[in-house]
């Protein structure tokens, strides 16, 4: 156990309102390499999806990770579950006691004492903690399996955990999760299978297994992006109740700042697998401080009509490279208009080194070189709890 | 000054046979399409947009068939001419198609630059030289680098396709330019490069555009006119100011509010109850009536006109069909 | 494009070793059919040799004894029945591996006993037939199956799947005892048997070379003769497998007139001609293409039925008459050459495909396998 | 709650099955093969399968012999057994000079085309020497004796004619009068004779044309130069032909067995070299054909879908194994092999058949294999995984169900190849001779030279058959492809 876990574990016990913390988290997935790379000797080369960042998460907090495709948002979320090869990384969870228990019968050596590292457990003896950690995909046609009927969907966690549930208590709790995802009468959905029902039902079908076995974490990757806008509102308000109602934390993942601010308590940017800015979620849409966050709030269009008049200023520059050949440096420099305006006093630091966090005065975190006199943060340690 | 109108719509009806049934897809579709203006057609997903679209071209997917109406593009009534005639003089001479970048709409064992000369050489009867020039051209106005013509589809970027799909569409410069979905499929900052090129190109090439979207947001950010879909009709069509910011019809109104806002209070948002309408066997009268607060007993038995409250303003609802009832006014 | 070369080689490689399988899996049962049924083939010819030693009083019993004993070693050497079974194996693949084949006990085909040259001339009697009878019906196939995928569920569309679906159950050679039965036997158009086209083109050339007949005539009566023989085999093969092509192309094409680029050139005012032979074809051309190679390659395998029953000479009824006469060699050589054409139009395939799909050439993940 | 899952699925099933007119089509023809395969024994008789390797219990029917629905004019068999009281037949006994006489008159009527042959089996049994007389009485009232007639003091023992101890012997004799006047003997002492009587001009080399038509010739209207005549005509009306045996053993007794004036046509489909009624082999075929097409299907199929499934599923070094044993197998030609181990080992039908399964897997597994990995990477698969299902809950609730369906349809798909691969093999004659396969009866028709004889009802129906059966299957597994998602396939 290095010093900065031993660190970490210290800060994570006393912090007893914080569910998760992570640390370091890597995602790196091997590129295949070519016959002649091999004769050459060329390294292994790496898709770096997730690159090494750290957020936590509180009790009954809506945590959202923002940034356009390909930056490594829906991976760090399905990392959490292990549904992706985690590189490195410290993961502390408070996890349920009935699951810690269950963690140290089949041999997984338990951090804390409520606590637990979930990179550090083996994917095979996951099973307990997944019980506490659920997920909602984006595709309500594709995330429910064709063959089955509701019943069994919203019947299939419990028997999976072994609950020991007569038939009976089993149906109550499934028309219970009916219930809670304002899907009445129960009766009517339990027999239907997914292609009876529509995009809106089925995801609330989703919703209803994620909560069914009462999680303390729910990642929620883009719930609502496919669903129509006039329903969108009400599944929104619907994930909100929940929330208030079961005393569990999301981890929202989204594209769409307008709905982040609407929904998320706190936001992390993220730009090629690197967290931007984290921070207050209404702060950072309504006064950007990195350029990249600029960039992003200035492109998402607005519904007012005096817009179409003229042409949207948008500070950045040319496409977002591969993952596979990340920019040295600022990942962002070659595409930032600040680096550009500045280029002399910038031209050591940006295209040269990784910038470290920097704390803003209202607290946030911004991953900037142009905040160099702000109080710094020595390691991607999770430590700059505000 | 008096706008001509590039594109006249009246009375346009589409349906599928589909051997469950007959699903009415556009019912009763009226509009005008001045030059150089943009309309704005939104609507959620079922709407009948898509299928608007495909019956300007007369090219509805089987087992889908024009039933009634008439399509008028720079004056000439497209619809009941013969399929060669509209082939050869119609068909992206005169109204063209920009297709949305994720679909596959090029042919994937074709070069880009095959595809974009394909109209130069069918309807201009151009050499391959000749057509290989405009379409170097072509890319350079939509900002691409011309070298691309010789690479294949899968080869370019999501940004790219779409300027390309966008340099296709004005090859032969037509009158009238439908635009499905273009930037659905895009990152926003993408999107915004894109819109942003549609609105030069619209201005350096007095082009007017058919603009489909289900991104209320994204009509905002281009469209002079709005027409909102809903179950096959348009419930309403108006200059975009009046649509955003005092709409008439229930639908508008609660579609508008139920946007979240990136600046600005944060309101509470809100939502229509129910499912979206079920095509093959729509409930009577107004179509929105089971989702409607202010339904009442007509609502649910006829279907209302589609009445001008006022200049270029038209809405289909019963509030303002005075024919049968008199309370005017925009719904708070 | 790294990554290509390294699927391709891939693909070759795995090619080879499934080649060497085979053979080492024929070479096998080739030593095992050696031993049991050659043992008693040798043993038939000693007890034959010992009889008609014993009628020629001139020899003593030892000394027939003996010859008995050389004639019977010779034999078995002949027949590669000496040593143990796993050596035989080996050297059996070697032999067949690097075609040295040596020749059969006699001639059944062409005009000398060595395997190779029988093989050769097997073959080309295979292409003449197969191949172009094949040929023909991919030809037909495709026209078919393009004009079917047309109109989907038309008249024509269920008439064509009700054929394919009739002729991918007709057994070939039943089919042709059919054609024999009524074009040879009732109203004798064509011949019973074609082996003997050999001796009428023979004579043919005897009499063009004493010049009692002009070239022109010679041409056209070679052709004659040709088809004459031919005419019923080819029409069988030609009948039986026009369906499941003409069916592979239409599924091939509806396949691709579902995809959006159909639309996009409808929508530029392509006729639907254009359409369809401009994009639908060379979009569906890949696995038009691959079938089209691999049922050409496997139709040199001959149908080894057919070839019987119209008594064909080629490389189908050269196996079956190495089995029913007993030779190893004839009919390890016969299958090694069908099955390292059809390996090689594999590998041949892999590589074109690249050309065909203009994906693969960057992704490099596609395989013919 | 989950049990009745299962079942409706299948419900639903073969209710999709039935809308399509294609699998209506299947089905229908797949219910009436397999009602025809199990109550074989109830439209068929089983002895005649028993018997059909043993010549001897077919030897009373005509040989090669069309159908007689499809011959016009030819003789239609007529058969009398002993006692029956039928016009055809007359039994009289008695004593004359001091022998016991039995005889048996069996008279048949001609139209147009006399029969092939006249077959008589009698159970005798005595302990003196005894005699038979043979006559023919012609609807002309001329009289033909065929062997020695006792008035004129001639007598043929019993032994020359039925080769059996004339002196005392208990058992079964029987006569085939065609084969035994076509021989030279019987020609000279009676038929040439009798014909000179007739004043009809007999030159020496006449005799040796009689020597396969004499039975025939007897039919004949008389003429002087009938032997070459160019159009034959024969005598129509009522013929007798009477068996008289007399011994002077008073016990002797004579039992008519049966006596057959053979046609020229036999049964629904005719006979084959042998006299085999075809119609029963065919019968007996398809359950053969279903019993190898279903085994071998089935047992391929399964083996390739789960070998597909788990390679494409687990992916990797398993994977790539099964890729590189599924493309060995692939490029093997199947046919030479088969024919190279048939030869070798002389198979009996489940070795072929196992051999059958063991080429019929890998294309299977290649299909599956694509098919699992695309279902590996759907959202609900992942989802699975999120709430910790384990592999083998996933394979097999959530991907092999998505299969499934495809394995009907590829069952039924593979059904024909393999009746038609076992029907070459037993074409070539290296099927299992204990078994009746249509096969095996185009082997004996091909080794008889049946195309080349015209005997088109022993090569046309069972080809047809194969194709069928083997179009049933097809027609049945389109109509599974119809209803599945075809996309999964690709």
């Amino acid at each position: 156990m290095n010093v900065d876990k031993k660190e970490l574990m210290e800060l994570f016990s006393n912090k007893r309102d914080i569910v998760l913390m992570v640390d370091g988290l890597k995602v790196w997935f091997p590129l295949k390499r070519g016959l002649s790379d091999i004769l050459k000797g060329r390294p292994q080369r790496f898709v770096r999806a997730v690159d090494s960042i750290s957020f936590f998460v509180r009790e009954k907090e809506t945590f959202c990770l923002a940034g356009e495709s390909g930056c490594g948002k829906t991976t760090t979320g399905k990392s959490l579950l292990r549904l992706v090869p985690v590189t490195d990384g410290v993961g502390l969870f408070r996890a349920r006691k009935e699951t810690l228990e269950d963690l140290k019968k089949n041999g997984v050596n338990v951090d804390g004492e409520d606590y637990v590292d979930i990179f550090a457990i083996h994917p095979k003896k996951m099973k307990p903690v997944r019980r506490d950690i659920q997920i909602i995909y984006q595709d309500p046609y594709g995330s429910l399996n064709p063959r089955y009927k509701i019943l069994d969907i919203l019947k299939e966690p419990l028997e999976i955990h072994k609950f020991q549930l007569t038939e009976e208590e089993k149906l109550e709790t499934v028309y219970r999760a009916l219930e809670t995802v304002k899907l009445k009468p129960p009766e009517d959905f339990v027999d239907r299978h997914p292609h009876q029902l529509s995009g809106g039902q089925r995801q609330r079908i989703a919703i209803a297994k994620a909560i069914i076995m009462n999680p303390k974490i729910v990642v929620a990757d883009e719930p609502v992006s496919m669903l129509d806008v006039s329903i969108r509102a009400e599944m929104l308000e619907l994930l909100q109740t929940i929330k208030r109602e079961r005393g569990l934390s999301y981890i929202f993942i989204t594209h769409d700042l307008a709905v982040s601010r609407y929904i998320c308590d706190r936001i992390a940017i993220m730009y090629l697998g690197r967290i931007v800015e984290m921070g207050d979620t209404r702060r950072i849409i309504e006064n950007p401080l990195h350029p990249y966050t600029k960039a992003l709030v200035a492109a998402i269009p607005e519904p007012n009509p005096s817009n179409r008049l003229r042409m949207r200023d948008v500070p950045i520059k040319g496409e977002i490279p591969s993952a596979a050949n990340i920019p040295p440096g600022c990942r962002f420099h070659p595409r930032c208009v600040e680096y550009e305006k500045n280029i002399e006093n910038l031209k050591s630091k940006c295209p040269l080194q990784d910038p470290p966090y920097y704390v803003a005065e209202d607290g946030r975190l911004v991953n900037c070189w142009l905040f160099e006199g702000n109080k710094k943060i020595e390691k991607a340690h999770a430590s700059f709890i505000m | 000054m008096a706008l001509t109108a590039v594109l006249e719509v009246e009375n346009l009806s589409t349906s599928y046979y589909t051997f469950r049934g007959m699903v009415k897809a556009v019912e009763k579709v009226s509009f005008k399409l001045e030059k150089e203006e943009i309309l704005g057609i939104a609507g959620e997903s079922g709407c009948g947009k898509s299928t608007l679209a495909w019956s300007l071209m007369g090219l509805v997917p089987p087992p889908g068939r024009v039933v009634e109406g008439s399509v008028k593009i720079d004056g000439i009534e497209v619809l009941n001419l013969s399929e060669s005639e509209r082939r050869k003089k119609i068909l992206w001479e005169k109204i063209s198609m920009i297709f949305q970048g994720a679909i596959n709409a090029f042919n994937p064992v074709y070069t880009v630059g095959y595809q974009l000369a394909e109209p130069f050489i069918y309807h201009k009867n151009y050499s391959k030289k000749e057509a290989l020039e405009k379409v170097k051209e072509l890319l350079k106005m939509v900002g691409l680098n011309p070298e691309i013509e010789k690479r294949y589809p899968h080869e370019l970027s999501g940004g790219m396709k779409q300027r390309a799909v966008i340099a296709m569409a004005l090859a032969l410069e037509p009158s009238v330019i439908i635009a499905d979905e273009p930037t659905t499929a895009l990152d926003v900052v993408i999107q915004s490069q894109i819109l942003n090129l549609m609105k030069k190109l619209k201005q350096d090439k007095k082009l007017s555009f058919i603009f489909i979207t289900h991104d209320m947001s994204v009509i905002a950010e281009m469209a002079d006119k709005v027409a909102i879909m809903y179950a096959g009709r348009i419930v309403e069509l108006g200059p975009s100011e009046i649509i955003f910011n005092r709409p008439y019809h229930p639908y508008t109104s609660a579609l508008i509010r139920s946007i979240p806002r990136l600046r600005g209070p944060i309101e509470k948002l809100q939502y229509i109850p129910g499912e979206p309408p079920n095509l093959i066997s729509p409930p009577p009268g107004c179509k929105f009536n089971p989702r409607c607060q202010y339904a009442e007993e007509l609502c649910k038995k006829e279907e209302p006109g589609f009445v001008e409250v006022e200049k270029g303003h038209f809405v289909r609802c019963w509030k303002y069909d005075s024919g049968k009832q008199s309370s005017g006014g925009a719904i708070k | 494009m790294a990554s290509l070369g390294r699927t391709i080689a891939v693909q070759v490689v795995s090619n080879l070793a499934a080649l060497i399988i085979i053979v080492a899996l024929i070479s096998a049962l080739l030593v095992f059919y050696s031993q049991t049924i050659l043992q008693g083939v040798v043993v038939e010819m000693v007890q034959e040799f010992t009889r008609n030693l014993a009628r020629n009083p001139a020899l003593t019993p030892e000394q027939k004894a003996q010859l008995i004993n050389l004639y019977q070693q010779a034999l078995e050497v002949r027949f590669g029945l000496v040593g143990n079974p796993i050596s035989k194996v080996y050297h059996m693949m070697i032999n067949i591996l690097t075609l040295n084949l040596g020749s059969s006990r006699n001639v059944y085909m062409g005009n000398s006993a060595s395997i190779s040259s029988q093989i050769i001339f097997a073959l080309k009697n295979t292409v003449i037939l197969f191949f172009t009878a094949t040929l023909i019906s991919i030809v037909i196939g495709l026209a078919l199956g393009l004009y079917a995928a047309r109109k989907p569920h038309g008249i024509i569309d269920s008439l064509l799947s009700f054929f394919a679906v009739l002729s991918a159950s007709l057994p070939m050679w039943w089919v042709g005892m059919l054609m024999l039965l009524v074009f040879a036997f009732w109203n004798h158009w064509f011949p019973t048997q074609s082996m003997p086209v050999y001796f009428a083109i023979q004579q043919l050339s005897q009499a063009y070379h004493s010049g009692s007949i002009t070239t022109l005539s010679y041409i056209l009566e070679y052709l004659r003769t040709w088809l004459y023989y031919m005419a019923l085999p080819l029409t069988t093969v030609v009948l039986v497998s026009i369906g499941g092509w003409a069916y592979i192309v239409r599924n091939v094409v509806i396949g691709k007139m579902a995809e959006d680029f159909v639309m996009t050139a409808r929508a530029k005012g392509l006729s639907e001609r254009k359409v369809l032979f401009g994009h639908v074809l060379r979009a569906a051309s890949p696995p038009i293409v691959t079938t089209a190679a691999l049922s050409l390659v496997s139709s040199l395998g001959g149908a080894i039925i057919s070839e019987t029953v119209f008594g064909w000479p080629g490389m189908g009824l050269l196996f079956w008459i190495a089995i029913t006469n007993s030779e190893p060699m004839l009919i390890a050589g016969n299958v090694y050459v069908t099955v390292l054409l059809f390996i090689i139009t594999i590998i041949i395939l892999n590589i074109l495909y690249v050309f065909l799909d203009p994906r693969i050439k960057t992704s490099g993940s596609q395989q013919v396998f | 709650m989950s049990k009745r899952r299962g079942s409706s699925g299948f419900r639903r099933f073969f209710s999709d099955l039935r809308r399509t007119k294609v699998g209506i089509v299947g089905l229908s023809l797949l219910i009436l093969f397999l009602g025809l395969a199990i109550f074989f024994p109830l439209i068929g008789n089983m002895n005649d399968i028993k018997n059909w390797n043993n010549l001897q219990y077919w030897r009373d029917n005509p040989k090669a012999a069309p159908p007689c629905w499809a011959v016009g004019n030819t003789f239609k068999s007529i058969s009398v057994t002993g006692g029956e009281n039928t016009s055809n037949l007359i039994e009289r006994n008695g004593e004359l000079d001091g022998f016991k006489y039995i005889s048996y008159s069996f008279l048949y009527n001609v139209e147009t085309q006399p029969p092939i042959d006249v077959i008589a089996r009698f159970n005798i049994s005595y302990s003196k020497p005894t005699y038979v007389y043979i006559t023919m009485e012609r609807p002309d009232g001329k009289y033909i004796s065929l062997t020695g007639n006792p008035e004129s003091g001639e007598r043929t023992s019993v032994l020359d004619l039925f080769g059996v101890d004339p002196n005392s012997y208990s058992g079964d004799i029987r006569i085939q009068l065609a084969s035994y006047l076509n021989n030279m003997i019987t020609i000279r002492n009676y038929i040439v004779p009798w014909l000179q009587s007739n004043n009809v001009t007999l030159q020496p080399q006449d005799v040796f044309r009689l020597t396969n038509v004499a039975f025939s010739t007897l039919h004949q209207e008389l003429t002087p130069n009938i032997i070459n005549a160019k159009n034959v005509t024969y005598l129509s009306g009522k013929y007798n032909v009477t068996f008289v045996f007399y011994s002077s053993d008073k016990n002797l007794s004579v039992a008519l067995e049966k006596a057959i004036a053979l046609g020229g046509c036999y049964g629904i489909v005719g006979t084959d070299n042998m006299g085999r009624d075809l119609w029963m082999g065919l019968m007996y075929g398809i359950r053969w054909a279903l019993i190898i097409g279903f085994s071998v299907s089935i047992m391929s199929v399964l083996i390739g879908g789960i070998y597909g499934v788990v390679g494409g599923y687990f992916g990797g070094k398993t994977d790539e194994i099964m890729l590189r044993t599924a493309q060995v197998f692939y490029s093997i030609p199947v046919l030479p092999i088969l024919i190279l181990l048939a030869v070798i080992f002389r198979p009996s039908i489940w070795n072929v058949i196992s051999m059958l399964i063991i080429f019929g897997w890998p294309s299977t597994a290649l299909v599956t294999r694509s098919m699992a990995l695309q279902i590996k990477e759907e959202t609900y698969v992942e989802a699975a995984k999120a709430i910790g299902s384990s592999s083998s809950r996933i394979l097999f609730r959530y991907i092999l169900p998505q299969v499934l369906p495809y394995l009907f349809a590829s069952i039924a798909l593979s059904v024909p190849g393999a009746i038609l691969t076992e029907a070459s093999l037993s074409f070539l004659g290296l099927g299992d001779p204990s078994i009746v396969t249509w096969g095996r009866i185009l082997n004996e028709a091909e080794v008889a030279g049946a195309t080349i004889n015209g005997y088109w009802w022993w090569v046309l129906p069972p080809g047809l058959m194969i194709t069928i059966v083997g179009m049933t299957f097809i027609l049945i597994g389109q109509a599974l492809d119809l209803i599945l998602n075809p996309k999964l396939r690709r």
